[in-house]
């Protein structure tokens, strides 16, 4: 396989399909072919996405798709499914970005989604998150990201699952938080700036989707809930853990260089001085970085563990282009090396 | 990427590329200054500045 | 006229037509007998308005209005002139919100609207700006509520004219900046929360509306130009003032307190000390005061005065009250006298 | 007693002490005689507050009390235990907003403090909250208004306490996401704007003093993780809730009925339509509303309550002032008649 | 000269100093061997930058400057006219981001600032903007870096004056609108995040400093205005120009086409579809880009001349960076190539 | 309320309230037009505005 690789985006209108074309054309190794839009086709790119100006691109509906060598499909649940076999005749490898193949079995899609038209697919794909599936996705042809929500509470909790201190049947309640960007380029009067500014919004208090997708690969059924929050990227999971038996610091410290100790785009922060003290989307905002971290509660027999990742980047876009660097044997850092700004707003 | 071909910008004056397959009276962005382009002619390409799509912006 | 009057809002959803609801509901001499709206028929108030989850009363259609004492119409550009003989039937005064009774002639509305329908409307009603024309208000049946814009540049300009200090010839640039709020309710992409947030948007560069309504209460013609920044509720003008003469700062005073000096709404802010120096939408918000101030430039003989209003409340619907209490022979400030919060973020 | 009374505010400067002195003049029974600040002695009080720059006041020393009928302290912790007697010498009634008569005992000042200079006090004191405590507060001389966090606490799981849904020994979680105007009115890297915007920043993961009074109302040990989001005024608190057995969504309005049917000041919002379904401090900012609601979640025999409250109102200066009106025989919710905005930023 | 430089920060600590050593740290040519803090003395630079945890580097005192290739310093203005010598010890080439060294003459120090100490630096200094003065930089020994607003402004500006729109006695209105970092890390009550969070407050209304530096670069006396808004990153000047002839949209372009055609971190953006039409800060956050654009007022016989950049970046950090390569001989963009985000909030 | 008196605003030429006991050099802000104000001459109390007092105020 040479170096240079073709790509396309289908869906690359979107917020994470722009999230996308960014990367990939900032990547030493691919070279974008096309985007798709059916509400944009023959704009440029850059009339929708104003920090690609410089990309001599105009969007082309999905139903021509070129061949490439890799296909990155933005689109929203429901879509892939339908459209798979075309997919996987455009390019040999398939980087999907929505939930539609990221759960293991036809009956998870019934209770959580509106059911499957492809079920025979879901065993071959490969969940796209390296820090759990690395080892399966070298010439893996269909890769599922991982949803945004479940990708922050996996990363923190994976730690507790690898050091034996969380076994998949204690009490853990998620509380997430999340950014606008989350909901995707659609306007709607919920999404729009004055209803939006300076929320604190239960937007799925109970029953969100991605609780079968951390059940799926923890094996732990959480509960969970999420609020919208006045930021536009980002998400911050603080996961409240009850542990059988006391479990210390150093414990907690010793489980997290353990996961993460040689992961490229991992990074534990807990406590020590200064402004940032514990994980923020903040401090991730536009990288591929999750950070985590932890504090023990001795009182309530309770561990606090928070993750912090970029929706944009390590919940979508850029864990996919990470998954395709495995799954490609291209450097698995290729176009992901950004490490973010201070100071900086809400990006 | 689909074939191309190649006019001038009407504000600008630089040169832009466009799908091969334009017809006259298509509106089409320029990748140079943003701007909505009405196809005027064909063969060569020629171009004008659209009349304002009065597209509600927010006020 | 007894104390107790009933009162109507068509347009009940929207944003004005919200504020105009909950000013009416404070207020000590109206009771709200209507709401309209066509998109929310039948749910109460506080489905759309979480303030106002209080009150006891659903939105109806337009079409079918009550017979009340006052009716606010604050629906978009183009319906009031359209309905305005069945609002006068419904109503012995009608105060409206909108754009289409605040000019004077008809060749106006072709050159900056798409024209007019009751042109023979425009010489009776009367702007509902009290500072300008609290004269004319006692007893008017037809009343235009100014723009939100247009009442933040003629409450710092005018000063300048009663001074003498402007005669309407001069060089006066307004630089404006406004809030997400001037947009309505409606939802589009560019007011979405994540491309609209931590913006300084230059969204009228020329040409803005609200540049035939100073021209016609002031006489002068600006150079106008408008910016979408991030808050919700607010609207600045900078004006960019270059007189014939030198003018100081005592002259200035004497200025805004000849034209200011008794009125309830308008404090001149203007210097001194502590963190709010000159005027700001922040210390205006939710209340119907405009502060106005200024400062000299001897160098280059220019004076810059400033002018901050909340336009949900000065800028249309706490004007619109103001007008209706001298209208109807109410205590001025009726209903109006929330003064604002410190600390405040954005309302 | 007449109804017209005198009330000063020691630490007007503040945050919480501009909010006391804005409702004090805007309610019908008070006259402000004095505000203090030491760093801003002499100035006026709209140098500090731009919105209360026509009261005509200048800030005094706190070593030159006058006598009042009600005096409010606003000051950090640890100030009004030292200065009790002062306090009670100039007013019979004393309404503190710190936390230093808050407990009942000493023990947890020792445990969660740096201890109490006067514990003798710590039996007569009431707590402010009416909900909670309405009964004891007629004629009370020392009134503590309680912490906001634990308020919006307090306010979201009384009614699971009332209906026996909870007993004090089941395992509960409470998430709260806080604005800036929380850290009061000083200066410090961490909260200059920069460095504060569009957070989600863990800032008391563990260990909150706040446990402590939620501790000694309802009885009940909480796990309680505090983060600073981006808005400056409100409180939400989102408690996990695990009960021993089924709970139903009529169980949970029933129980928020019984015990809030009658509060002026606390609604509750539990699903629905639009876009504000559940409590949000953006529907309460500016006033002294709580907003209470829940959510069921069977799969995980969870319950969800949410709390949103303004810290400056409910959870501080308001719930003060609206004690002060019950002990002093005054119309309960007098001068706490704000409904709040529509639209609004992040007040 | 060897491609592998060595580069120190003094000022390291503070926002544009973080900059840098974000940019030197990316930067394929430069190893960064110092960065100075009086304050964070021997802490990581992860301390107080987040974004550069990864970094193995502690600050040290500004009193042991290594040797290096090139050294940037990002104090408080007065700071590096002071130290110039031991600066230039210890590096052959200097660029400095404060004001103390782009002015030519002590007299403008005198009016503008409180005087020079070493004026005799005044004319050997080379102001770092390559748009304006890229051939004096090859070699330069000591480069002063343009103020922030001064940038936009010239940037915005330069191209009327290259087609000979303006000669230099036109009347020009310049009123910039800035986010929060161009204070710096210092805290203070006004740039804390409750009393700066959602402002339009004029900051400098007249008297900035940095008309001297328009002046002296562009010939052109401006009547220059300030305000403050809620965005972290970012520095928006709008120009009302009055130019002496009629001017037409095409002469425009042909103007921004002329200067800017072959920069590389320059872009025309003036009308069009989408949501982006005109230049905005969030356009180019985080990017060295500069966006210009303008629009045409007939009516006015008006040019409005938009300009935003990344105040930390194209003005200041970038800026200098830019500056650096050219001064160097190495590649001009090396090291700044990132294109920025979308979506993105307020970076 | 502390005892009071009324001075002239030299900026706005307003009557303001001062406390009884200002002191000539005092500083002092005016409720009329929030300018910090120096105290000249008492009896009648005079004031003139005060030199700028380079605060930084954030820039
Ligand atoms: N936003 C996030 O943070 C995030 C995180 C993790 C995962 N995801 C997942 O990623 C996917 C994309 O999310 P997003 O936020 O980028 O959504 P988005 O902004 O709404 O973009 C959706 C894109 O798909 C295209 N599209 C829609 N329907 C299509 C169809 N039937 N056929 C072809 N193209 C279609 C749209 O363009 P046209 O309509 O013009 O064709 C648009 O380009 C979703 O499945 C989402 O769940 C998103
Ligand atoms: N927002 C401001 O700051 C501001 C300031 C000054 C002046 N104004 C002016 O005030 C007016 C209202 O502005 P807004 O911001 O409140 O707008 P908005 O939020 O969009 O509300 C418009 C209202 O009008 C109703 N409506 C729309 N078309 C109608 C029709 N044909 N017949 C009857 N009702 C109709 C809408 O409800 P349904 O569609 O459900 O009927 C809605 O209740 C506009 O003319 C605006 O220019 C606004
Ligand atoms: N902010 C909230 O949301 C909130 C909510 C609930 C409860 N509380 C509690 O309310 C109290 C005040 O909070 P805040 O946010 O208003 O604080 P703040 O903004 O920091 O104000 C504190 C006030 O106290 C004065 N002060 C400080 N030390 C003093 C001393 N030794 N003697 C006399 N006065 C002193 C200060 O003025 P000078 O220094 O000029 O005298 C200032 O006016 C605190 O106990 C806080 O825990 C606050
Ligand atoms: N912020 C902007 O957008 C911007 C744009 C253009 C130009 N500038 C200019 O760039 C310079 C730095 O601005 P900034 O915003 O980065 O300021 P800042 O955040 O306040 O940082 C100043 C830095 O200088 C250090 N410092 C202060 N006094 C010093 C001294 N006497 N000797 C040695 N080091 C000292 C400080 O650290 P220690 O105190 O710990 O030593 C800190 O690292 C200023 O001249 C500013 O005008 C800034
Ligand atoms: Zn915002
Ligand atoms: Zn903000």
């Amino acid at each position: 396989m040479s170096d240079q690789l073709t790509a396309g985006v289908v869906g690359g209108s979107g917020f994470t399909g722009g999230e996308l074309l960014r990367l990939l054309d900032g990547h030493p190794n691919f070279e974008v072919e096309q985007a798709t839009s059916r509400s944009y086709e023959r704009k440029t790119v850059g009339h929708v996405h104003p920090n690609l100006r410089h990309l001599d691109l105009r969007f082309t509906s999905p139903e021509d798709l070129e061949s490439v060598d890799v296909l990155f499909t933005a689109t929203p649940h429901g879509v892939s499914m339908e459209h798979i076999d075309a997919f996987q005749d455009a390019a040999d490898t398939v980087v999907d970005l929505s939930a539609d193949f990221r759960l293991s079995e036809a009956a998870q899609y019934d209770e959580w989604y509106d059911g499957h038209v492809c079920p025979e697919y879901l065993e071959k794909s490969e969940y796209a998150l390296p820090e759990l599936n690395r080892e399966n996705l070298p010439g893996a042809d269909l890769i599922a990201a991982g949803g945004c929500n479940a990708t922050a509470t996996i990363l923190g909790l994976k730690p507790l699952f690898d050091a034996g201190i969380l076994a998949g049947d204690e009490q853990v309640v998620v509380d997430v938080k999340v950014g606008s960007s989350e909901g995707g380029a659609g306007a709607s009067k919920a999404s729009s700036h004055a209803e939006r500014s300076g929320i604190v919004r239960p937007y799925a208090p109970t029953g969100h989707r991605h609780e079968a997708e951390i059940e799926e690969y923890l094996g732990l059924s959480v509960s969970f809930t999420v609020h919208a929050v006045d930021m536009v990227r980002g998400a911050a999971a603080t996961c409240h853990v009850f542990p059988d038996g006391p479990v210390s610091k150093g414990d907690m410290w010793k489980a997290f260089r353990g996961s993460y100790g040689d992961e490229p785009f991992v990074r534990t922060v807990a406590g020590g001085g200064g402004v940032y003290r514990y994980p923020e989307p903040k401090s991730v905002a536009g990288t591929n970085y999750g950070e985590v971290g932890f504090e023990v509660d001795p009182g309530n027999r309770r561990l606090v563990v928070f993750s912090a990742i970029d929706n944009m980047m390590k919940g979508s876009a850029g864990q996919a282009v990470h998954a395709a660097n495995i799954a490609l044997g291209l450097d698995e850092t290729a176009g992901l090396d950004f490490t973010g700004f201070h100071p900086v707003g809400s990006p | 990427m689909s074939d191309t071909i190649t006019a001038e910008d009407p504000l600008s004056g630089e040169e832009i590329e466009l799908p091969a397959d334009v017809e006259v009276g298509e509106i089409i962005d320029s990748p140079a200054t943003g701007a909505e382009l009405e196809v005027v002619s064909l063969d060569p390409v020629t171009l004008e500045e659209a009349p304002e799509l009065e597209e509600d912006w927010g006020e």
